[in-house]
């Protein structure tokens, strides 16, 4: 059964950065760039991700929101080594990760787990759900014996509140529902005893229904796993349930992050504002008279094909000066608490002192 | 001009209230069902639907996935294809020059003609598939408009396509181009711009905007609104996002397993919704601006049409279940405001009966629910 | 119906019934003056426009319109020569030097006159270098010395042995050649595509499809009087041409197709068929250097155990057949020994004793078995001959029951067949064993040893490698040395020749082989019956065709 | 997904036919020798010239007096054995080359993917009657060879999509993620995958195998000592029977190439119709009698209220 | 149990009936400068196309090299003896000098060879037929070439227009009564071996009624006369058993593949669309259902072509059809291999040509295809 809910408490949700220890997993400055082409079939350079610093900690949910293509699948794909970054580095656990293929390769699965958005499509529907887990338990725990990979086996459905086991162990993907399989998609993540999950879109295929227990469910390994969470999603709102800190992206880069209350309550980067507004919130029924959203002005993707000074959202910016385009892209850093943001936005408060 | 405003005014519940009893009825649908036909059976994925729409009216259409939802709203439009058939049911469209109602129910396809788009439009679900690619989108703008009125010239109904993409904010040049040229959000506006090219009654949005960014939709929505601000069309709005429904609603129907449950204004729905569904389902919504408390979804999974539980087809996952619930098909009746189909709330059983139920079930708890997974 | 049971000099019962089968009446009907020959040309049914018969490929039909040879051999009598271009010939020297005298009246269709030096241009390149000394493998040249053409009519060829047969094949395969056209061409590799002959024919048109041909006003000879022009059209394949000859968009066609006599005589009035054995013979020609057929008593055995007329009957297109010898029983009445006067017939007891005591078993898998060792058996045919398409299976069915020896039937095609009967890599192979043309040649043909090169590879002309005694080959040397007038002398060494083959069994005489021929009479009437003609009525035989047109006549209607 | 598939008519036809043709390959010689007491070589001398199907010959004689159908179970077995053969051939070419191009990516693909593209646009049948034609009298394992090792391209672009999509599938990319090995993923994880390809295009290429020999034969390459259908046709078409009318003797082989050709397209009409629903004929059929019925019933509703 | 995996229609590589772009990123106004240089660029897809082509030929160039040289029998030595047999002399030593240098003399390197071969093909030299020494192997196709083409293109042209108008027929409404007979009939067509029905069809038509010709290509009492009608009515006369035999054995499978692919579209949204909008039902059916079916079955006709080729071959050996069919199995039979050789490669040329073509016709048609992924 779940356990009783956490509740995620304003004041303990803010950690201050040092207590928090050496990041698990953490990304510096990372690059990550594509050949790709443009509509006239010319090459171009497409920057999925532009000078990324992202860490996670033990025991904490750290969300990514952003626009579509803003590189947010990219950043776990980077972590699950399904791609490499064109430069800057990955480091686990305070040790840079360089490991392509073989046994290295095992090892870090054993500690790094994706999770992904779309259950039906990342179980082999051909394989039983025992199969399907047993043999990730076989792969890392080789020397463990027919009967305590069973036993093993078992036990993960159970961590995902799949119970009984033996009512799925014998079924296929197909027999189950889309809640079900992403649950059994984390029990296999979970085999390994991962330090990391990162979960791309975890509820995003799913029915509202049942979204909200897929979170619970990551919540609650959070705490009794004490793995670090990488919460990835277009719903602001669901990051703000689930995660410690939110980091927004626009055009490849985290343009804004610091703990999810104080992203959710006053965000500074105008991109953050414009999500915020511009997602459905049901306190603002209609008939409430709740004081309504901005006008949106304009909501074209964001090109990263070009190589650009300053701020990539400057052309949509409704507060954009001539400097968001003329110098380098600064950073603040929130004296207060452990909040960033790229934008000149935070030169006026001065809760926030320039880091770069 | 471009409709990029949000709208200004915004009114109470009461006023949406007294807007709608005001405004004349525009569709009153009656017992409509609507058929799969398929190899193991025939799935009803509408079942005895009954729904009134004012003229004006946005009328939002929420429930999970499977819950009948587009099927519904293709009822409506008339649109289903095979393996679907409306096996029953009348659909009243009054139209709003003050002609006799007729039930297009029972047009067939050529008397049908005279409704479409000019009375009736629609937005599909994926603006990409909807767009024909290899026609210029100003083609599929002016074919339409000439189709209905034949006596607009080819300039002149060009000019009008030009007018309606200007409105939803995509330039007039963009006419000669083909649908894939233009992107996901900009496809989505163009299909709302021509769902407007006859200046329809009604126009039938089925998830418009599922497909798009949170700010693209927004986007779209506010345009959306004051379009239909400005023209006064009403909207049958489909999506499984409850909390955007509320936003912009008049009213919200709630569908489950086929039926219809539960019909009521946003602010009865988000703050005292009358069916345990309605209840679960806005629960699964985390708020944005309230308080964070931890929540939960609904038990269980949506039912197999094709075997639904005896009774209540929610009984199953429904914490409140009596006893009845699991025997007895709660009918969806009037209640002040709005309607509700479970026997909790909706006056169908004497308040005795009503007591006696819920002793029994606080007698037998847990009984008849399933497991949480 | 028409077994080969005719014996005898007249002509094979088939074109009594095939050239009675057309009746012609009276008036004439309008056919423009063309005659529509069908021509068969290989699987494609497009002509190669090219005219040229010593060249390097194959050549368009039609040509025996335009070359023409010296002599031509007559039909009644096996090896007779009758005058064409070349009005006579003497030998003397012992036959060391022939003397031609040509026809003063002949002139090239390019209107050219017809001289002895395109004799001698002709001859001369047949007979290639002249000299005295023998080659590296002992072979003499052909010719001790140029040949000399003393005046325009008159032609000297001087050979350095006796040659008193070499007139024979000259007639049958060697036109002569225009001497101003073609002195300074590469011959093999000139592509004629306007003939300049001197038969009748003049090129007017060429397709794929037609060869138009006009007959010319200053011919020589002599052609029917109403006949304009030939075309030549494909013959397409089998019932291809019957169809279009019972439509009368074809006049005549060489060649008959299985069943000929019942399906195609049989379905017009106006159709006829003939058939004429030109003494030549299609045989089964057996190994003679390895296998079981090295053994004179399995060759024997396997000649006696076929039933020969049940093939001929099945084959339907009445040819007869021939002796033992191979040698046709009525164009060879004459020459034949009286006990192989008679056709070949099957002894199946015969065969199987002398099977039995020489040793050789048949087993259970059919194959011969000698000494515990097996010898599977194929017989080779090649492909494209319906006839034989037909027959064969028969051929070896005949085996099966009779003397359980099961031959597996090999239809090959003509690249593969042919190199595979050359180099001896056979068992049992059919093809031509008695040529046409005479004692001397029909004995000679196959047999005399000629070996050439394909490739790395040795090949022989003799396909059965069969070494004849010493009598016969005596015999051979001897008609070759006999002056063509001394016929009892002739025919006494071809009575030995006779007995060698029939002792020794170098192959089975299947069938006589020889021209057959389709035609309608709707248009042109006229092609005779055997027995009044002393030539082959077919379309590719050069003279023979010319021979032909004259003695058609348009179909009174 | 296989018993759905089962179920349908179509396929239930066409598996059939393949079925029947099979037995025959295998019984069809026996049953000639033994039963009917002929083989092909056998010769009739009482229906010399080509006699129609009768008591004694069921299917008619030759023009040599042999038994067409004695002929006919006979040149089933090599049309089959060719058929099998090649198909066995072509699909493994197909597979490997596919998968391989599939699942390499990069150089590996880009160069095996040309090949493919190459063979895919070359009128095979040419290359195939050419290289045929070489190896003159070739046996039917010859003839399986060439054909199977010329009619793999299509397959191939088949499988070498499919499995670029498979490999592009959330689901072997989280099996990498779990630290399988690559070629575990692709022999056990995704090859079952692939068989739903694999298997109605192994029908085809029987198909195309038996056809192309039959051409072959029809065009007269291939061992004229075993009997195929195309050799009937093109012995019956050299031989004459055309115009002698022997009818016998040529349609029965080209009806057998029919049917093995209808089978094939008849199971994957069904696949079809399974892949895409939309194309089934039985769910048209239910809605057509769906629709009638509430037409029945509405009508009467009507009457009761009238 | 096992679940064949669906055909992912769009993983069938370079189908270029997929949609351009699935990624939304497209900018407003990088849209608009777009337009102009996606017309410029507009015409990748054939530039790929013609790529594929190009290397299509020079491998087939490659592989007419390789194939005498690596196949059993020496080309070289067979011509060799061919003429010798014929004309009883061995050929000249310049005459073998260039056999062997065409068909590959084992004494000199490879790369001299194709560098030979190169160079005579340059100069459209594709050497001497062998059977019919001496004449040009250009020769005999350039005569046989012009009655394929005319078999070739008309019957598929024709196969295809009759299969596919059927198709569009039968797909608009599946299920009915000339549905349920001719599509079962015509997957039997479809299986129909050509050289088999045509032997059926001459035996029928040609021999047992004589009511048409049973070979040739023209009547051969005319001239061939380019200039004369007669000529040309009699081609057509000789040509209608060909036809009908290929059109019957080839519409089939258009049929079918249009049909299959009209019930699919009709089920496309864009469809659905086009009759919300009210637009007559044979527009709906030529501009919206049939014109998108249409395309996949025109790449298929383009694809084709060297399959057409195929039963034309067949098929002349039948009719005894002058073309390159009679010709290449004449070849084969005489073992000609220079005019194999020839024939082949013409044949590759003439489908890659077809193909070319068609893919040219196709841009036109599928404005998609000018876009690049
Ligand atoms: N393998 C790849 N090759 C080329 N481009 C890629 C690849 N993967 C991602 N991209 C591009 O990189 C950019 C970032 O993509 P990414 O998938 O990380 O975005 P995302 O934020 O996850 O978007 P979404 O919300 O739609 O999932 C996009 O422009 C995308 O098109
Ligand atoms: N073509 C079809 N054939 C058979 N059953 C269908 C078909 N289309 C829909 N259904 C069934 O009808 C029911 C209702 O489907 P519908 O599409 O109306 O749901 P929905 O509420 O729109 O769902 P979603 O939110 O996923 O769009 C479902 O059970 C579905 O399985
Ligand atoms: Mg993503
Ligand atoms: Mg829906």
């Amino acid at each position: 059964m779940v356990p009783p809910s956490a509740q995620s408490d304003l004041a303990e949700a803010i950690v201050p950065e040092t207590d928090r220890g050496t990041p698990v997993l953490e990304a510096r400055d990372v690059h990550v760039h594509f050949p790709g082409t443009d509509s006239a079939g010319r090459p171009v350079t497409i920057r999925a991700l532009d000078g990324v610093d992202l860490s996670l900690h033990a025991g904490q949910i750290c969300a990514l929101v952003g626009e579509s293509g803003s590189g947010k699948t990219t950043i776990a794909r980077l972590f699950a080594l399904i791609h490499s970054p064109t430069s800057g580095e990955i480091r686990f656990k305070g040790e840079p990760v360089k490991v392509r293929g073989g046994r290295a390769e095992r090892a870090y699965y054993r500690n790094v787990q994706l999770i992904y958005q779309d259950p039906f499509a990342s179980l082999n529907g051909l394989k039983k759900i025992r199969t399907i887990i047993s043999r990730v338990v076989k792969i890392h725990y080789p020397r463990l014996g027919r009967k305590r990979t069973q036993e093993r086996t078992a036990e993960l459905l159970q961590k995902v509140n799949l119970t009984p086991p033996e009512r799925y162990l014998d079924r296929y993907p197909t027999d189950l529902s889309g809640g079900q399989r992403q649950r059994v998609a984390i029990a296999r993540t979970l085999a390994v005893d991962p330090d990391v999950l990162l979960a791309d879109e975890p509820t995003s295929m799913l029915d509202a229904s049942i979204r909200l227990d897929v979170l619970n469910l990551l919540s609650d390994l959070r705490e009794s796993e004490d793995v670090a969470v990488l919460y990835i999603t277009h719903d602001i709102a669901s990051a703000r349930y689930l995660s410690d800190r939110i980091h927004v992206m626009y055009g490849g880069k985290v343009v804004e992050s610091g703990p999810t209350e104080r992203i959710v309550s006053a965000p500074v980067h105008p991109y953050t504002q414009l999500l915020l507004s511009a997602a459905p919130d049901p306190a603002r029924f209609k008939g409430s008279g709740a004081p309504v959203h901005e006008a949106i002005p304009d909501a074209r993707p964001v090109d990263t094909t070009k190589e650009l000074r300053g701020c990539r959202f400057a052309d949509r910016c409704p507060v954009a000066t001539p400097r968001c385009t003329t110098e380098d892209l600064p950073l603040f850093r929130s004296t207060e608490d452990d909040h960033t943001v790229q934008c000149w936005q935070a030169e006026n408060a001065a809760e926030y002192v320039r880091q770069r | 001009m471009t409709l990029t405003s949000a709208p200004q005014h915004h009114e109470t519940e009461t006023e949406i209230l007294e807007r709608l009893e005001r405004s004349r009825t525009l569709l009153d649908v009656r017992g409509l069902c609507v058929d799969y036909v398929t190899e193991s059976g025939n799935i009803r994925a509408c079942d005895d639907v009954d729904l009134t729409l004012k003229r004006g009216e946005i009328l939002g259409v929420a429930g999970e996935s499977a819950s009948g939802k587009s099927t519904l709203l293709n009822a409506l439009g008339r649109l289903q294809r095979m393996p679907a058939a409306t096996s029953a049911g009348e659909i009243w469209f009054h139209p709003t020059d003050g002609s006799d109602p007729v039930d297009i129910a029972t047009l067939d396809e050529r008397e049908l003609a005279p409704y479409r788009w000019t009375r009736i439009s629609v937005v599909m679900q994926s603006a990409m598939a909807s767009l024909n690619p290899v026609i210029r989108l100003g083609e599929q703008f002016t074919d339409v408009i000439r189709t209905h009125a034949p006596e607009v010239s080819e300039a002149a109904a060009r000019a009008q396509a030009e007018e309606l993409l200007t409105m939803v904010g995509i330039s007039a040049d963009r006419l000669t181009a083909f649908p894939f040229q233009l992107s996901g959000g900009m496809q989505q506006r163009a299909l709302i711009a021509l769902s407007l090219a006859c200046d329809p009654d009604l126009v039938l949005m089925d998830e418009p905007t599922t497909a798009v960014d949170v700010v693209m939709q927004r986007q779209i929505l506010d345009q959306v609104l004051a379009a239909q601000e400005r023209l006064g069309f009403a909207v049958v709005f489909v999506t499984h996002d409850l909390s955007l429904l509320l936003e912009i609603s008049d009213r919200i129907a709630i569908m489950y397993g086929g039926k219809v449950v539960e019909v009521g204004t946003a602010a009865r729905l988000h703050s005292s919704a009358k069916h345990p569904y309605t209840r679960a389902l806005r629960r699964a919504f985390p708020p944005l601006s309230e308080p964070v408390r931890r929540l939960s979804g609904i038990p269980g999974s949506p039912p197999d049409l094709l075997a639904l539980p005896a009774g209540c087809a929610f009984s199953t996952r429904c914490g409140d279940a009596m006893p009845l619930c699991h025997q007895r098909i709660p009918q969806l009746r009037d209640i002040d405001p709005g309607r509700s189909a479970c026997f909790l709330t909706n006056g169908e059983l004497s308040d005795e009966e009503l007591a006696q139920q819920l002793a029994a079930r606080d007698a037998a708890p847990e009984q008849h629910r399933e497991d949480r997974s | 119906a028409c077994g080969g049971s005719t014996g005898g000099g007249s002509p094979s019962g088939a074109t009594e019934d095939g050239g009675s089968g057309a009746r012609s009446t009276a008036g004439t009907i309008d056919n423009d003056g063309i005659l529509r020959i069908g021509a068969t040309i290989a699987t494609s049914n497009v002509f190669p426009e090219n005219f040229n018969v010593f060249g390097g490929g194959d050549s368009a039909p039609g040509n025996a319109l335009f070359w023409e040879t010296l002599f031509r051999i007559s039909s009644t009598d096996g090896s007779a020569l009758v005058p064409n271009l070349g009005k006579s010939f003497e030998y003397t020297e012992e036959g060391k030097v022939c003397t031609y005298t040509l026809r003063d009246d002949v002139t090239w269709n390019d209107g050219e006159k017809f001289t002895s030096k395109d004799v001698a241009y002709t001859y001369g390149f047949i007979f290639e270098e002249p000299g005295t000394e023998p080659d590296e493998d002992g072979n003499l040249p052909w010719l001790a010395k140029a040949i000399e053409t003393p005046d325009e009519h008159t032609v000297v060829v001087t050979y350095n042995e006796p040659q008193y047969t070499e007139d024979l094949p000259l007639s049958l395969y060697f036109p002569i050649y225009p001497e101003h056209i073609y002195k300074d061409l590469d011959r093999q590799s000139y592509q004629d595509k306007a003939p300049v002959g001197t038969g009748p024919g003049r090129l007017t048109k060429f397709s794929g499809q037609q060869i138009e041909i006009e007959i010319r006003e200053d011919y020589w000879g002599e052609v029917s009087s109403e006949l304009k022009a030939v075309h030549i059209v494909p013959a397409g394949t089998a019932g291809n041409i019957e169809s279009q000859i019972t439509k009368g968009d074809v006049d005549w066609s060489q060649g008959g197709a299985p069943g000929v006599v019942d399906n195609f005589v049989g379905m017009e009035d106006h159709n006829g068929y003939f058939y004429y054995p030109d003494g030549s013979t299609r045989g089964i020609i057996m190994a003679t250097h390895k296998g079981p057929t090295k053994d004179v008593a399995v060759r024997k055995a396997l000649r006696a155990g076929a039933d020969m007329s049940i093939v001929a009957q099945a084959a339907g297109i009445a040819y007869t057949v021939p002796s033992v010898t191979g040698l046709d029983t009525g164009i060879y009445e004459s020459m034949l020994k009286e006990e192989f006067s008679k056709p070949m017939t099957a002894d199946v007891e015969g065969a199987k004793k002398l099977l039995a005591d020489a040793g050789w078993s048949v087993n259970d898998a059919g194959n011969l078995e000698k000494d515990g060792k097996e010898f599977p058996l194929k017989l080779y045919i090649q492909n494209d001959n319906p006839v034989e398409m037909t027959t064969m299976p028969i051929v070896v069915d005949q085996w099966s029951t009779n003397l359980g020896l099961k031959v597996e039937f090999t239809p090959l095609p003509a690249d593969v067949f042919g190199p595979a009967q050359a180099k001896g890599d056979y068992e049992l192979s059919l093809w031509t064993t008695n040529a046409a043309g005479g004692a001397f040649q029909a004995f000679t043909m196959y047999m005399h040893t000629k070996i050439y090169k394909i490739g790395d590879e040795l090949a022989d002309g003799n396909y059965g490698r069969w070494e004849m005694p010493d009598a016969a080959n005596e015999a051979i040397t001897a008609i070759t040395q006999t002056p063509p007038d001394q016929v009892d002398q002739i025919v006494e060494h071809c009575q030995v020749l006779q007995q060698a083959v029939s002792d020794d069994a170098p192959y089975i005489p299947v069938q006589s082989n020889g021209a057959g021929g389709m035609f309608t009479t709707m248009k042109w009437s006229g092609i005779k019956q055997a027995s009044e003609i002393d030539y082959f009525p077919r379309v590719d035989g050069y003279n023979n065709v010319v021979q032909t047109l004259r003695d058609l006549s348009p179909t009174k209607a | 997904m296989v018993k759905r598939f089962l179920l349908i008519g179509k396929v239930q036809v066409g598996l059939a036919i393949i079925a029947v043709f099979t037995l025959m390959a295998i019984f069809g010689p026996w049953f000639s020798t033994t039963v009917l007491g002929t083989t092909p070589q056998q010769v009739d001398y009482l229906h010399l010239n080509g006699s129609p199907p009768g008591p004694g010959h069921w299917l008619g004689t030759t023009s040599q007096g042999q038994d067409v159908l004695s002929w006919m179970l006979h040149g089933t077995r090599t049309s089959m054995l060719v058929g099998f053969t090649s198909a066995v051939i072509g699909t493994f070419l197909t597979v490997v080359i596919g998968a391989w191009a599939g699942f390499s990516g990069g150089f590996v693909d880009r160069f095996l993917n040309g090949v493919i593209l190459v063979f895919g646009n070359f009128p095979t049948f040419a290359l195939l009657f050419i290289v045929a034609a070489a190896f003159q009298n070739a046996n039917w394992l010859l003839v399986s060879i060439v054909i199977g090792g010329i009619e793999w391209a299509g397959g191939a672009r088949q499988i070498r999509a499919q499995t670029m999509s498979l490999r592009g599938r959330d689901f072997t990319t989280a099996l990498r993620t779990v630290g399988e090995s690559r070629a575990r993923i692709i022999l056990v994880e995704v090859m079952p995958h692939l068989l739903g390809v694999i298997s109605p295009m192994f029908l085809g290429l029987i198909a195309a195998g038996v056809n192309q020999q039959a051409a072959l034969a029809f065009l007269g390459i291939g061992n004229p000592s075993e009997p195929s259908w195309g050799l009937m046709i093109n012995w019956a078409m050299t031989q004459n029977a055309l115009f002698r009318g022997l009818w016998w003797w040529f349609v029965p082989p080209g009806l057998a190439l029919c049917l093995i050709g209808f089978a094939t397209t008849m199971v994957n009409f069904g696949l079809d119709e399974i892949t895409n629903p939309t194309l089934s004929s039985r769910r048209m059929k239910l809605m057509r009698i769906f629709l009638r019925d509430t037409a029945r019933a509405s009508r009467q509703k009507e009457l009761v209220s009238s | 149990m096992s679940e064949p995996a669906p055909i992912d229609p769009v993983a069938l590589a370079d189908d270029p009936a997929r949609p351009a772009s699935d990624s939304p990123a497209v900018e407003d106004r990088r849209e608009r400068g777009r337009s102009r240089s996606s017309r410029l660029a507009g015409f990748v897809y054939l530039r790929q196309r013609l790529a594929l082509y190009l290397t299509v030929a020079v491998a087939s160039v490659i592989l007419n090299f390789a194939l005498p040289r690596f196949m059993p029998g020496d080309p070289a030595t067979q011509m060799i003896r061919e003429i010798t047999n014929k004309t009883g002399a061995p050929p000249s030593g310049y005459q073998i000098q260039m056999i062997k240098a065409r068909y590959g003399d084992p004494d000199r390197p490879l790369v001299l060879q194709f560098w030979d071969y190169i160079t005579q093909l340059a100069h459209g030299d594709l050497g001497q037929s062998a059977q019919y020494y001496p004449i040009s192997v250009n020769e005999l196709i350039a005569r046989a070439l012009p009655w394929t083409l005319y078999l070739a293109i008309v019957s598929t042209v024709l196969g295809w227009i009759i299969g596919t108008y059927l198709g569009a027929r039968l797909g608009w409404r599946p299920g009915r009564r000339l549905d349920a007979m001719l599509t079962p009939l015509s997957m039997f067509f479809s299986s129909i071996p050509a050289f088999w029905l045509g032997l059926l069809i001459v035996w029928y038509f040609a021999y047992m009624n004589g009511w048409f010709p049973n070979q040739g290509a023209y009547d051969n009492s005319l001239p061939i006369d380019l200039t004369s009608a007669d000529f040309y009515l009699s081609a057509l006369y000789h040509s209608v058993l060909p036809f009908f035999t290929l059109v019957i054995v080839g519409f089939a499978r258009w049929l079918f593949s249009m049909r299959n692919m009209m019930i699919t579209t009709v089920n496309e949204d864009y469809v659905q669309l086009a009759r919300a909008k009210g637009l007559p039902e044979n527009r709906i059916r030529s501009r919206y259902a049939a014109r998108n079916a249409l395309l996949p079955n025109f790449t298929g006709l383009a694809q084709s072509m060297g399959g057409a080729l195929t039963a034309v071959i067949l098929a002349e050996t039948v009719f005894i059809y002058p073309g390159i069919g009679s010709l290449l199995t004449g070849a084969q039979a005489a073992r000609d291999f220079p005019v194999m050789q020839g024939v082949m490669l013409m044949v590759i040329f003439a489908s890659l040509l077809f193909n070319f073509i068609a893919d040219s016709v196709y841009v036109l048609l599928d404005p998609r295809t000018r876009e690049v992924r």
